[in-house]
């Protein structure tokens, strides 16, 4: 009973982290009918500063890292990313009303991974001074190529059967490079590599690392516009996508959240990293997870997918979960 | 200067096809094209073009093509709409148009 | 597939009244709009479309409708120019075009 | 005299200030014919960081603040921003070679405040080191609305009238709401809002504080090619709109520093709350207020009240008015 | 209102020679114009709109005028391919259209 | 040979210096198809904020300098300026393969300088804390205006000659004048003015100065992007311009040096300044250099002055020219 109000205590405390209010405030701004826009390209560059820093300091770390120690952790991303796209796929893709097609497309993007709630995530962490193996953001990649490439490929198996058809292939190789070179991958590869292997470290400290929080600010306040916006389009699908975005982030992060728990004990994974697992599984991608699978699985109806994801599941996954991540981390793991 | 008869296809659709129309086009032996940035309202929805689109890809863009040859126009019409107008939004028209330098298109 | 004869009506004015122009068109019948950025210059001034304006609502639009009713094309245009071409500055004209799915417009 | 010269000595000083320095800047490159251009993502992006900052700073002290005080200054801003719309409708607007519908709406917008003035404003006074209180900034609305509800409720009276048709009704409500949802007051109370209600200081201390300053003069550049692109609008209009941009600001400022020195003494309202009070005065709405009117009053031709307002009255409202009203407090209240 | 015939130019070219193409214009006799961002591909590559270019001043433009001329319309379009067309890349091409109001243009 | 093994440890330490690092990271991802994109809005400001950053602190600092000192530099610029387009003219305008025009085009814009290579010099000087005179990147337009104006003379001579016609004259005023008003020297000159005349101290130190570093790895990045997607332009032009790309920045930097040096022991110019003078001299023009000639000498080719340029002169310029002057600057004069 104490530890359960010692946790609601946590819980509360991290809705007044600024991500959060400006992701609220982002919602609240778009409900009210304010013409307040972030163009186009500050929204670009929010993004690339996010990516590039985190990208940059995990390469600045990672010299002193023992990367063996990735190895687990690596196993359960990818074990996580792609169980998400299966549960998916056997539960939201048959329900009544739900086209599997469309089912499939959306449990493929609630497996793929979100920087920006990434980004969100370890801000909130470095508040509470929780720390994390530096690799962790490298993380990234283990669970978003597989889902989506699961994804793609239960959809292919699908309408071969329907279809009747011959099976058209699925190029494993060619998603995969066109996952790398989306622009949210490759700036995190791009900072990782250049941090690892350059002096870069004054412009990190000077530059990157100062702006996050502030940069980050601006991008939580955007998604909340949008999800806002965006809202409208979920009325014309069925109402399952509100419920599986209500719920799935939760459950995927705390499923992570339990594998992670296994690892901490296993091989001493640290606690903000089972966070930081977490927190990715409950994520669904914002940025190249859309087009991939817009250009993957043409007849999936983007209205549903991106629907789900952009209006419901990820202010859930950014607003709950990463707080009850972090609660349950201080209660678990007694930070 | 001479002025000749030619065809103008214009396609509106989603920018994150435009490659693929752009290919199409080209096979059809079209020697060139036009892309401006475009929103708009449809059958499926508004869609704008300069807000912050947190999915960008999906926002419009019109497409023309000039040729001399109407066959080609009516070809690369056809194809479009075939090809891409089940599973992507868009439209695509014809008009007729005067040219000047017949050779160059 | 078959083309069939329709009406294109081009409506170029200020970005500030766009929500209104677009009403006005939906009310009319026709079952989307395509919208461009635009500049240009007319009897009223040069306007500019990508300068930082510090009063930016005031740049240009071009507003297409593809209709197939060639009453709908001159209702448009006729009731734009009346309704807001005293106040805010613009032009309206119509083509001809050919489309392949008559019922989609 | 010796006071006199103690006034124009200070004033002096005022002027090389950066802000204005950068406002005087833009306006020489434009008069060069430089090709130098701002692009309108950035400048749509300062204004953003300029209004969340002076909003999360209003949110984050006015916690500490007494409300009660702030009542006054609120009515005087009220009285104000209407004072200055009825004194150009039976000034601006009866003079010869002046549309009616046209003088009314740039008393409308003279009426109104401009955010980026009164950024200005603060950053020099913080320079200074002359302190205000928290909830200056929000005294914005209170002088921007009624103004320009007033104008376009005056334009509407005369149009009844002239036209001797039934007047048509205008929706108070529909403005306020059309003004708050504005980019501009909605960055600000969204700003607000967060700094009163959310742990926002480390964002505040390590973005949008310190940015601030940077912002601002690139702000202020862009007005000042912005006030010299559009001198030649003038040359179209009557030439008594060049007469008021030049003198109004300063008229309605100094009225406003006027009452707000009673209040000094009548409720110990800060020196440099007067100074602001003055600052929104002697300003005209740049963001907001222009497609408010534009939409409100279609009659009234655009390029005379744009005009008079950002290549006449913005420049002198910033470059002389900021001066004067901080030496003039100077001299007054002793700083 | 009454309908009237007109011309309309089309200029597609790059955006460096803008204002020298809009004097061109004006000196036809042309009482307007309107300018839309445009990429594209033609004999001299692909070109785009809104990547960061180094050197953005070769992106295209493409221009619009309305005239109710005939003669302006071939003359503009005749004027700018022989002045620019040789070092410049670009294209040119007329289309008919119908306008309410044939004192404005 | 000690020296010569030292000089190449010097120079493989310049190597890891952020901004080569994000330049060659920039060729990387465009190599690999990587869809991450720069807006323009963003280069543009980038741009900006490194060119009002060198122009302020310039103003900043020549007030106390001794500007007879600039005199002899100055004349080196302008001497290297004319000198390298005149060799461009009788070496590369005459290969075989090479229409002549294209050929004067090239040297011009090789002659003309890039703000760009130049704020990346000066980090790397900072880095390495190599001092130079608060004047030297006031040297800019001495060099780039003169080779401008020469390259466009000779083609016009050339035209005149081989066209039999009237020769079309010069108009040396109007292509000053429209140099001062490309965006680049007009940022850079207004920065020079506001340092000097007002109190931009603030600004600068607080906004312009610490954001420079940051700033200018984005702009690498996206030059480095640029330089690889423009290459396949290269392989429609002559072969020789590759060659001319990759070794005339690398011989006009070394004749600057070698001026430069003598400067150093007749008056004493500075060592940093002597790299910078090489940097000026070896960089090609980017920003304005292109449109001046484009509009200036029409029939030339843009593919392959932009080409020989973006592609191979500038990566040169900055990966192997700098880190070559500053190691050759430490060699001679002993820092
Ligand atoms: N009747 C129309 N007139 C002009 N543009 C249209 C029309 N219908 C659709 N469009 C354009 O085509 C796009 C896709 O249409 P749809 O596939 O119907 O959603 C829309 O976003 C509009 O830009
Ligand atoms: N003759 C014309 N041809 C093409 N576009 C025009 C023409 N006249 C006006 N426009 C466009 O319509 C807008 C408004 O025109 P106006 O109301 O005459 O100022 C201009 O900014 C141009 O974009
Ligand atoms: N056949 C065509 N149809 C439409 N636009 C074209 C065509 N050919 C060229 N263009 C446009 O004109 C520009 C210049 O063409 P060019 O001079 O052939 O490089 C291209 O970038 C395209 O935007
Ligand atoms: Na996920
Ligand atoms: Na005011
Ligand atoms: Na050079």
């Amino acid at each position: 009973m104490d530890l359960l109000l010692d946790f609601f205590g946590r819980l509360i405390t991290q809705f007044q982290s600024p991500a959060l209010a400006f992701l609220i405030g982002g919602m609240l701004l778009a409900a009210c009918g304010s013409k307040l826009q972030i163009p186009d390209a500050i929204y670009k560059f929010c993004v690339f500063m996010l990516l590039m820093r985190i990208g940059l300091q995990g390469g600045l770390e990672i010299r002193q890292a023992d990367l063996g120690e990735m190895l687990l952790p690596a196993v359960i991303a990818f074990v996580v990313g792609c169980a998400i796209v299966l549960v998916g796929r056997f539960t939201l893709a048959r329900l009544p009303g739900v086209r599997t097609e469309d089912g499939i497309a959306t449990a493929g993007l609630f497996g793929a991974v979100s920087a920006s709630t990434l980004a969100a995530a370890m801000v909130m962490l470095e508040e509470q001074e929780v720390g994390f193996e530096a690799w962790v953001p490298a993380l990234y990649p283990f669970m978003d190529i597989p889902a989506l490439i699961l994804a793609i490929l239960l959809a292919n198996m699908y309408f071969a059967r329907t279809e009747g058809g011959k099976r058209a292939r699925v190029h494993a190789g060619a998603i995969i490079l066109d996952s790398l070179r989306g622009s949210a991958l490759s700036a995190l590869l791009l900072g990782l590599l250049l941090g690892l292997l350059t002096n870069t470290e004054r412009v990190f400290e000077g530059f990157y690392d100062p702006l996050f929080r502030g940069f980050l600010s601006i991008l939580m306040l955007t998604m909340g516009m949008e999800a806002w916006t965006r809202l409208s389009e979920l009325r014309r699908v069925a109402h399952w996508y509100v419920v599986y975005g209500a719920f799935a982030p939760l459950v995927h992060g705390l499923i992570a959240f339990g594998l992670g728990t296994i690892a901490h004990y296993m091989t001493g994974f640290s606690p903000g990293g089972v966070v930081l697992l977490a927190v990715m599984a409950g994520s669904s991608s914002d940025i190249s997870g859309p087009p991939t699978l817009r250009a993957a699985i043409p007849s999936a109806n983007p209205s549903s997918y991106i629907g789900a994801s952009t209006s419901i599941g990820t202010p859930v996954a950014i607003a709950i979960g990463i707080p009850l991540y972090i609660a349950l981390a201080e209660a678990v793991f007694g930070l | 200067m001479d002025h000749h008869k030619a065809s103008k296809v214009v396609i509106i659709t989603e920018k994150i096809i435009v490659e693929k129309v752009a290919k199409l086009i080209e096979n059809a032996g079209a020697r060139g094209y036009t892309i401006t940035p475009a929103g708009g309202k449809g059958s499926r929805g508004v869609r704008s073009t300069n807000r912050a689109n947190v999915v960008d890809e999906f926002s419009n863009v019109k497409i023309e093509v000039i040729t001399g040859s109407k066959d080609a126009a009516n070809r690369i019409a056809d194809d479009v709409a075939e090809q891409f107008f089940d599973h992507y939004s868009g439209i695509t028209y014809l008009e007729e148009v005067e040219i000047l330098r017949p050779d160059k298109f």
